[in-house]
């Protein structure tokens, strides 16, 4: 490990620094409010980081490999967890007296998801997934009251640690069948290792598929997904559909890629009927839930489902130039599914708190008239999930269809297509509750006492939710510089 | 030491076995304890997998990870008992069936 | 003079325009003038015009603009004017002018005394821009213009839904015609290239043969929208419900006017006609078919206006069987008496029904020569040439028409001898009115006689009713020569004999009595034949069955969008799959754990189907 | 030839005490057929040439993190009926459904490994090996795994801190 | 730069009534017809500087200068997105139209909403802003933005102000019509990536795309995807089923706006794009194409008659005259063409006015069921008179605007097939059943009962100056309608002869 190697892990030891500063600040005077700032502080060095380690992309041992793709989404997480990290100050535990111990997990668990992005062997993907899922079980069950974020933890670890296993066991799998683990080696061996076994290894990519598929919540490995994303405290929730997920997502990725496993056209057919069914199942999951949060987690399941598509597309990529729009793709909906997820989550944690009943959607009713700022948050982030142009979503489903276009994957153009059709309705279902004007009002004949609703108040949140919000209208309305930069990448 | 000529696919076998035990006991017990238990197996079997394999090719990297899973079920566990406790103190009941307040 | 023509079709358009308006601030004095006035006033210039014309027959053509233009397709807001249109005209503005003078008293008490003469000069407007139309497409601007104002006058009681299910009838049943004789526009346009009657005419004669199939289908159409117009069998139905307007109103434009409009067309568009004999001899069937189907009904109506509608709808079907043997003149000539006695007997029925506390049924009626002399005058001349009587000008023109029919083809005798029915049939209805009317025991007592402004056109009418068979229509240039050769003198003889006998008859039956026919009245065959005939031959009856109630069905069974219940099933899909799924969200963890499991049973399984090939085809 | 008798001995104790852990309704039995099975398998390990995987798998899976068990266990101070419980839930229409499906998956990782064949291995990965491996390429690992350590420390310290001082 | 400023201004207009409601709850209305009224002015003034509207040059397909205006910005180059806005005669009309009915329709909710009213009028205007942005955008890209947009605000305005069904009406909207734009989505990108294909470039323009080769089988499909988004908005039959709820249940201005512009963007797309785009595969899709027109004129009437409430039986007669929009387009000669764009405009006028009288209605009744009505010419006269004049000029009255449109479509028709045109003919005489049937149900008939003791308010000043514009602009256009059609000629004719040089062997 030389200097440059070192410099190129800069947000790794940021966030490690912040780790061990955070412990020795709890050990001389447990204040949560400095926590606080170490954590914030310790995140934007981070990002100074992540920033300053563009300039030293390499692999860094067998373990890691930093660059300026896996850069760019450690940026984006990192700046996910800031915005956990302030709706956690703002909007969780009335009880928290002891909230240190929760920005030390929160720290951790960035620490695993930068791990994760970054990993290129089967250790660091081990290793960064669990950190981040070991993390994350304490934040779940962090709140002291309430038994349905200890219900959510229990779940969550059990479950998460099946698929670990099945993760593992994979690992195991391909490691007999080729005698490399890392990614680029098991693709270098991988057709040797085919020929020879061909039983082995694909048996082997189908558990790894199928222990980051849970990560992932794709159907069949969903079922966790609503409860623990009811029960979570709602930053965590957000926390967890974000960094969690995108991290995984682009371990997945890196797999995919440098395994060579797009070759397999069985795999294919795997990914191909999971992305299908998690489409589908996603969207009909939502369609009459009235628990916001419940209704975001079967959204995430559709919403990898289509993200699954480019991966499929892969297989099919005929040229240089589909390569390049696959990985503009990626790039391009992941950043707008996290910013918009984000938005929402900052809208859920600003007006529900960890009150689960104000998470159902009958509380949003009149939103617009209440407080209008979150109201169109909240409004515009779900036009960009349901993919309504001039938000990022809708440039990122733009990009799917082109690449499924392009690698003519019809089946799966289809099941998007109806995937997002059906998904207008639960979308709006929300949108339709915000919008209602409170009866009395109407009667009244004039706005008399309906504008007397809004919060006067501006909260940082309300601050945060406008900045997402402009970031997620930006996203969808001059992408160009954005796509400019992912083609770069 | 010489001469190890027990086939791979009968120790992934018995690897096997205990993963499909482990999971079996996850699907069957109730308990949180003996849910954790299971957990345990099951990444015991996958450890059993790694180290034979690593023993196949002669690497020390099946090892390596094996070290690694130790750790992960240790961390696993540490949190999982932690929770076992909480979950004895709020549900008054080990018995995961009955935490399904959230469904739908 | 001739540059002013379109002065005659606005005047009357402006008066409609002024009156809607000012409706609410017109006082009543003002609103009479606007509306007599206006039609005056195009009388007048109609008159002129006339005379102007009389001095030189020579067809003109003024064209105002060019309505549209696209492509090819170029009709003009244009006037065409012959002696044909100024028949017309004369017939409209005059006894228009004459019907909106009765109309003030008339309708003196009547709440919307401004609409009904908005209504009114609108009809006039129409109707002339009907007749002087140069091409099909702007007289079809006035076929339908005048069809609404039918429906706004047939209507205009509103209060009374029967009055509007009468005029929506009206309307429905003449917008069928329309609707085929807008077909025929389309074909004729496609064909020939042009709706202008004149060189649409030309046209038709240079490119298509006599008897072709083109020519046929495109009259055919052209009859459909005649018949429809001119309730002529099969759409006749919707005259006798349409008396349920005032009755000027039907006697403008339900007797005088419109529902000659037909008998217009078809003579306006002859040239077409005579390339189709086949169509010719359909107009004639048609027209027979129709004046005794009326005949008989109006034998058995005991509602004074019914009477008179099957009466017009007789006396229309005569024209059509002359048009239908080539007999233009005379059908036109028909078409002028016509009017002139019609109307005649609908404003006298209207003085009538006016002064008789709005009792329509003649049987309450009776003695009524002495109380109301001028109209019991006019109604004995209006039904002496309404019957044909000699020297009445009904008979002139009937005359004239069974004749011609006569001489029509091999089946000529025949439509002779059913036309002269027709007439017997006539004879004996028109009188038995005028005897159950007029003499006889008085039942009800009228309020008086008629004023001034309903004498003056009640006694113009009877002038023209009697003296109106001498006048000679300018139409020699318009139509071909009839045949100059006439018939066996017995044919002229029983012609004018008939309707006396069928006034003798009617007078034995009704007035005297000595002619007792209760005993095959009241006989099973005589009764059924009664009530055959009373219903107008069960076509009422038929439609209802045929038509209006399987559409009030089908409406009614679609009201609730089926349509809607495919994207109702997408819906309950959907649903049921979240059913599904829900249910699978126990919150069990056993229970997602063997999801799980299931899931990587699924995806082994399908990640093992290793195909036989190694590797698919891939880029890094 | 000892030494696969040594291994197949080793498997069935395995297998036979896990199978024996999992269906225990006591959890302390349950837990000492699982430390016997974490031993058979530390054997294996012993015979296929880990020994140092052997000795971790004694020490910390069955000497540490097995205690773990032991300790929540005396700590919640499960009483008899609970056992009397668990015992009744173990009724065939509870684990028909989900033994069929763990057979399903048996059988196809059966179906897999039944392509493998050759021996395990050709000799013995010493203690040196497997530290200069650690410690060489993988010190990042080692690092990072001390970082997963600390979470799984700070998480159960404070869900076991707040079950300890409401217990208080 | 006009055109965008022709959207801008009543973006930020929008924006303006919002906040306009701080300073008064009368000042959103009177700030967005003053904003449409700009617009209007605007668009005037820089018209008046051009040629003779009615003497316009072709616009030739290939060549954007020979355009009325034409203006191009680089957006998304990576793939080859841009933002471009052209217009033709056609466009302008449709552009004009949208701007008169947008201000007509502020008229109309005058009275109409009466909470929430800043939000309201600002919905209004970019709903109008949004249809701008249909009629002028050139780029497939920016076409379909602003297809998706328009109808955010048009939910909110069915959604918030609507009436008892609200939430269901919107949301069937927002499905059907969101749903089928996805299918468009996905046609456009099948378009741009042959032509991608074929020319190596990324371009979303529409002078690009045309006569992009292709082979018949994915021209079908493509054709076929666009054809479903526009019908589904027209409406055509069977896609129609959204159109009655929507139209029953949103507020009266929301209704003259759905049925008065946003209908026809669902024709100018048919006519812009989807013949234009895939000439072969249209023509051999011409004959379903105006069956499905054929059955929706005569489905449509004979829906409409049996209707009981008053907008929902105007809906339908809604989908009665689209559907000759329909036959006019797929006809596709120059006859039907000028009819189905008549129609549109005449349409667009005669069922604004009706959804207006229908509004009316509701505010003095507070129902729309016409079984609750009867007799009501009694007590307002003058709406009775008005909503005579609308009735008939639906019913295809000659001389009035319709009549033309119905006329020339079925003229065009009848050279294509003369069967269908005695089909659709059919229309004429359904629709003049149900016509006159909503005359009888509402203003003639014996006073209802219910209504006695009721003292209704007939039409006043404001609102006979709205419907005296419409009837105005109903009698030119059925008298004198040679401006509209002048207007529109040279786009067609130019569309005609693209097409008919593609279409040649």
């Amino acid at each position: 490990m030389n200097m440059s190697e070192m410099t190129a892990l800069m947000p790794i030891l940021m966030l490690s620094l912040t780790a061990v500063v955070l412990m020795i600040q709890a050990s001389i005077k447990r204040d949560q409010a400095v926590a606080w700032w170490i954590t914030a502080a310790g995140l934007l060095l981070s990002l100074w980081g992540a920033g300053y380690a563009r300039d030293f992309v390499q692999p860094v041992t067998v373990l890691l490999v930093v660059d300026d793709w896996g850069l760019f989404f450690t940026t984006l997480i990192l700046m996910a967890s800031l915005v956990t990290l302030i709706l956690s100050k703002e909007s969780f535990s009335p009880e928290g007296e002891r909230k240190e111990e929760y920005y030390l997990l929160l720290v951790l668990s960035v620490l695993g998801a930068v791990i994760l992005i970054q990993s290129s062997h089967m250790a660091s993907l081990l290793l960064g997934m669990e950190l981040m899922g070991v993390a994350l079980y304490g934040m779940i069950a962090f709140p002291e009251k309430g038994e349905l974020p200890l219900e959510a933890a229990i779940k969550y670890l059990v479950l998460s640690a099946c698929a670990s296993v099945m993760l593992l066991f994979g690992f195991a799998l391909i490691y007999a069948a080729t005698g490399d683990l890392t990614f680029a080696g098991i693709g270098a061996k991988a057709g040797e290792a085919y020929a020879r076994e061909p039983v082995l290894l694909m048996a082997g990519s189908a558990m790894i598929l199928a222990g980051l598929g849970f990560k992932l919540s794709v159907v069949p490995f969903h079922m966790w997904t609503p409860d623990v994303y009811q029960g979570a405290p709602t930053p965590v929730t957000g926390f967890l559909a974000t960094v969690s997920k995108g991290a995984v997502f682009i371990a997945l990725t890196r797999f995919f890629i440098e395994g060579q496993l797009y070759q397999y056209s069985s795999l294919i057919f795997a990914l191909s009927a999971v992305a299908i069914a998690s489409m589908l199942v996603g969207n009909w999951l939502a369609l009459q839930q009235q628990n916001i949060k419940r209704l975001l987690a079967y959204s995430s399941i559709a919403h990898f489902g289509y993200l699954l598509l480019v991966l499929i597309a892969l297989s099919m990529a005929i040229d240089a130039d589909t390569n390049r729009l696959i990985g503009e793709a990626i790039t391009y909906y992941l950043a707008a599914y996290i910013v918009t997820t984000l938005a929402a989550f900052t809208v859920v944690a600003t007006l529900a708190g960890e009150d689960d009943s104000l998470s159902m959607i009958g509380a949003f009713d009149g939103l617009f008239w209440r407080n209008p700022l979150q109201a169109s948050v909240l409004t515009v982030a779900m036009l960009s999930f349901a993919g309504i142009p001039l938000t990022a979503g809708f440039i990122g489903k733009f990009y799917l269809m082109t690449v499924a276009i392009q690698s003519q994957l019809w089946v799966l153009m289809g099941a998007l297509v109806l995937g997002s059709a059906i998904a207008i309705y639960y979308y709006l279902r929300i949108i339709f509750a915000m919008s209602k004007i409170p009866p009395a009002s109407i009667k009244l004949g004039s706005q008399g006492d309906i504008n007397k609703g809004p919060r006067v108040e501006f909260g940082p949140q309300d601050l945060l939710a406008a900045l997402l919000m402009l970031l997620v209208l930006l996203l969808g309305s001059w992408p160009q510089p954005f796509i400019a930069f992912a083609g770069s990448l | 030491m010489e001469g190890l000529n027990i086939p791979l696919n009968h120790i992934l076998l018995v690897s096997s076995l205990l993963f499909s035990i482990g999971m079996l006991g996850l699907m069957i017990r109730r308990n949180i304890i003996f849910i954790l238990m299971s957990l345990e197996v099951m990444l015991n079997s996958a450890a059993l997998a790694f180290v034979a394999a690593g023993a196949h090719w002669g690497q020390p990297d099946g090892q390596v990870i094996f070290m690694l899973i130790l750790t992960v079920a240790a961390a696993e566990v540490a949190v999982g008992l932690g929770l076992v406790l909480q979950v004895q103190r709020r549900f008054k009941t080990l018995d995961m069936d009955s935490a399904n307040r959230m469904r739908g | 003079m001739a540059d002013m023509i379109w002065l005659v079709p606005l005047i009357p358009l402006l008066s409609a325009i002024i009156l809607m308006l000012g409706s609410a601030i017109l006082p009543r004095l003002l609103i009479g003038l606007l509306g007599v006035g206006s039609v005056g006033l195009a009388a007048l210039l109609t008159m002129l015009l006339g005379l102007e014309f009389l001095a030189n027959p020579e067809p003109f053509q003024l064209s105002l603009w060019t309505w549209m233009q696209v492509g090819n397709f170029s009709p003009s807001i244009a006037f065409y004017f012959d002696g044909l249109t100024l028949v017309m005209m004369s017939v409209i503005t005059g006894v228009g002018f004459l019907i909106h003078l009765f109309s003030t008293e008339f309708m003196e008490e009547d709440t919307s005394y401004a609409r009904y003469f908005a209504y009114l000069n609108m009809f006039v407007a129409a109707m002339l821009v009907l007749v002087m139309a140069d091409n099909l497409l702007l007289l079809y601007l006035g076929w339908e213009g005048v069809g609404v104002c039918s429906y706004l006058l047939v209507g205009f009681w509103y209060q009374d839904s029967a009055n509007g299910q009468a005029a929506r009838k009206a309307f429905v049943v003449t917008r069928i015609g329309d609707t085929a004789m807008a077909l025929g526009l389309l074909l004729l346009f496609t064909e020939l290239g042009t709706l202008d009657i004149q060189a649409m005419v030309g046209a038709a004669n240079i490119e298509w043969q006599v008897g072709g199939t083109l020519p046929l289908i495109a009259c055919l159409l052209l009859l459909g929208g005649a018949v429809g117009k001119s309730a002529q069998l099969p759409l006749h139905t919707w005259l006798p419900d349409a008396m349920a307007g005032p009755t000027p109103v039907s006697a403008l434009i339900h007797a005088a006017t419109m529902v000659t409009a037909g008998v217009y067309l078809i003579a306006r568009t002859h040239g077409l006609f005579l390339l189709a004999p086949t169509a010719m001899m359909i107009v004639a069937l048609v027209g027979l078919a129709t004046l005794l189907m009326a005949a008989f009904t109006a034998l058995m109506q005991t509602d004074i206006k019914r009477i008179l509608a099957y009466s017009t709808i007789s006396q229309i079907g005569y024209m059509f069987l002359a048009l239908g043997v080539g007999a233009w003149t005379a059908g036109i000539f028909h078409l002028m008496t016509h009017a002139f006695f019609k109307a005649l007997l609908f404003l006298g029925s209207g003085a009538i029904i006016h002064y008789l506390h709005h009792e329509h049924n003649i049987f309450k009626m009776g003695g009524l020569r002495t109380r109301m002399p001028v109209t019991f005058w006019s109604f004995m001349i209006g039904s002496a040439a309404l019957a044909a009587l000699p020297m009445t000008s009904g008979f002139f023109s009937k005359d004239q028409i069974l004749l011609q029919a006569y001489q029509f083809s091999d089946i000529g005798p025949l439509l002779w001898f059913g036309g002269l029915l027709g007439a017997l049939l006539t004879a004996i209805y028109s009188f038995r009115l005028v005897f159950v009317v007029f003499f006889g025991k008085a039942n009800t007592e009228p309020e008086g006689d008629t004023g001034w402004r309903m004498a003056v056109p009640l006694i113009t009418l009877c002038t023209l009713a009697m003296i109106g068979g001498y006048f000679i229509i300018p139409v020699a240039d318009v139509f071909p020569v009839a045949s100059g050769d006439h018939p066996a003198h017995w044919v002229e003889y029983v012609s004018i004999s008939v309707p006396l006998l069928g006034v003798l008859l009617a007078y034995l039956i009704f007035q005297s009595r000595q002619l007792n026919v209760d005993r095959w009245v009241s006989s099973s065959v005589g009764q059924a034949l009664r009530r055959f005939w009373l219903s107008g031959w069960g076509i009422d009856w038929l439609y209802d069955r045929a038509f209006v109630r399987p559409y009030y069905r089908i409406s009614g069974l679609l009201k609730n969008e089926p349509i809607d219940a495919i994207y109702g099933l997408v819906v309950a899909i959907n649903q049921t799959f979240n059913h599904w799924l829900v249910e699978s969200q126990t919150g069990r963890m056993r229970w997602y754990v063997a999801s799980m499991v299931l899931g990587l049973i699924v995806l082994l399984t399908l990640a093992l189907q290793i195909p036989a090939l190694q590797p698919t085809e891939g880029a890094s | 030839m000892l030494e696969i008798t040594l291994f197949y001995i080793a498997a069935t104790i395995a297998l036979v005490a896990t199978v024996l852990a999992m269906t225990r309704a006591n959890a302390i039995h349950a837990l000492i057929y699982l430390i016997v099975s974490l031993l058979a398998v530390a054997v294996i390990f012993f015979l296929i040439g880990a020994p140092f995987a052997a000795a971790l798998e004694i020490v910390i899976y069955a000497g540490a993190i097995m205690v773990l068990f032991v300790f929540v266990i005396m700590m919640l101070n499960l009483g008899e009926e609970g056992d009397a419980r668990e015992r009744g839930l173990l009724h065939p229409k509870i684990w028909a459904g989900p033994a069929l499906l763990s057979l399903m998956l048996f059988s196809e990782l059966l179906y897999m490994i039944s392509t493998v064949d050759g021996p395990v291995s050709s000799g013995v990965v010493t203690a040196k090996e497997v530290g200069l491996a650690l410690f060489g390429p993988y010190v990042l690992a080692v690092e990072i795994a001390s970082m997963l350590l600390l979470a799984g420390l700070v998480g159960s310290y404070h869900l076991g801190r707040r079950y300890l001082e409401r217990e208080e | 730069m006009v055109m965008i400023n022709l959207i801008l201004i009543l973006l930020v207009g929008g924006v303006l009534a919002m906040l306009s409601e701080r300073a008064g709850e009368n000042m959103p209305r009177r700030v967005a017809l003053t904003v449409v009224l700009l617009d209007i002015i605007y668009l005037l003034s820089h018209l008046s500087g051009m040629a003779d509207l009615t003497q316009l040059q072709a616009p030739m397909p290939d060549d954007p200068s020979t355009w009325l205006m034409h203006f191009k910005a680089q957006w998304i180059p990576a793939f080859g997105i841009s933002i471009e806005f052209a217009l033709d005669g056609v466009s302008l009309l449709m552009v004009m139209l949208t701007l008169v009915l947008g201000a007509i329709a502020i008229s109309s909710s005058w009275t109409d909403v009466m909470a929430k009213r800043g939000f309201f009028e600002a919905n209004l205007l970019w709903t109008l802003a949004g249809v701008l942005g249909v009629f002028m955008a050139l780029d497939l890209f920016l076409f379909f933005l602003f297809w998706e947009v328009m109808l955010i605000p048009m939910y909110f305005m069915i959604a918030i102000w609507g009436h008892e069904n609200r939430g269901y009406a919107a949301m069937k909207f927002f499905i059907f019509t969101q749903a089928s734009g996805l299918l468009m989505l996905v046609a456009t990108l099948g378009l741009v990536a042959v032509n991608h294909s074929a020319t190596g470039q990324w371009s979303f323009s529409y002078f690009d795309l045309l006569n992009t080769p292709m082979a018949e089988q994915t021209a079908h499909w493509l054709m076929l995807g666009f054809f479903i988004a526009f019908v589904v908005k027209l409406p055509a039959f069977p896609f129609h089923t959204w159109l009655p709820d929507a139209h029953t249940q949103a507020p009266t201005a929301g209704s003259v706006i759905l049925a008065g512009i946003l209908l026809k963007t669902g024709a100018y797309g048919l006519i812009r794009f989807a013949v234009p785009l895939f000439p072969e595969a249209a023509l051999d899709f011409s004959f379903t194409a105006m069956a499905l027109g054929a059955a929706g004129v005569v489905y449509g009437a004979v829906l409409a008659f049996s209707q009981t409430d008053f907008k929902r039986l105007v809906a339908y007669s809604s989908v009665s005259h689209m559907g000759f929009v329909l036959l006019g387009v797929y006809a596709w000669n120059e006859l039907a063409l000028q009819g189905a764009v008549m129609q549109m405009v005449a349409h667009g006028f005669s069922t604004a006015a009706l959804f207006m009288i229908a509004g009316s209605l509701q505010e003095r009744l507070h129902t729309r069921d016409m079984r609750e009505m009867g007799g009501l010419w009694q007590q307002m006269p003058r709406m009775g008179a008005v909503a005579m004049f609308f009735v008939v000029a639906s019913l295809g009255l000659p001389g009035l605007g319709n009549f033309v449109a119905e006329f020339l479509v079925l003229l065009g028709l009848f050279q294509v097939n003369p069967w269908m045109t005695a089909v659709a003919a059919l229309g004429l005489i359904t629709g003049a059943i149900y016509s006159l049937i909503l005359m009888q149900r509402s203003f003639q008939g014996e006073p209802n009962a219910k209504l006695e003791g009721h003292s209704l308010t007939d039409f006043g000043r404001r609102e006979m100056l709205t419907m005296a514009v419409m009837m105005v602009a109903l009698i030119g256009l059925g008298l004198y309608p040679q401006p509209v059609l002048d207007m529109a000629q040279p786009v067609l004719q130019s569309l005609l002869e693209m097409t008919s040089v593609e279409i040649a062997p």
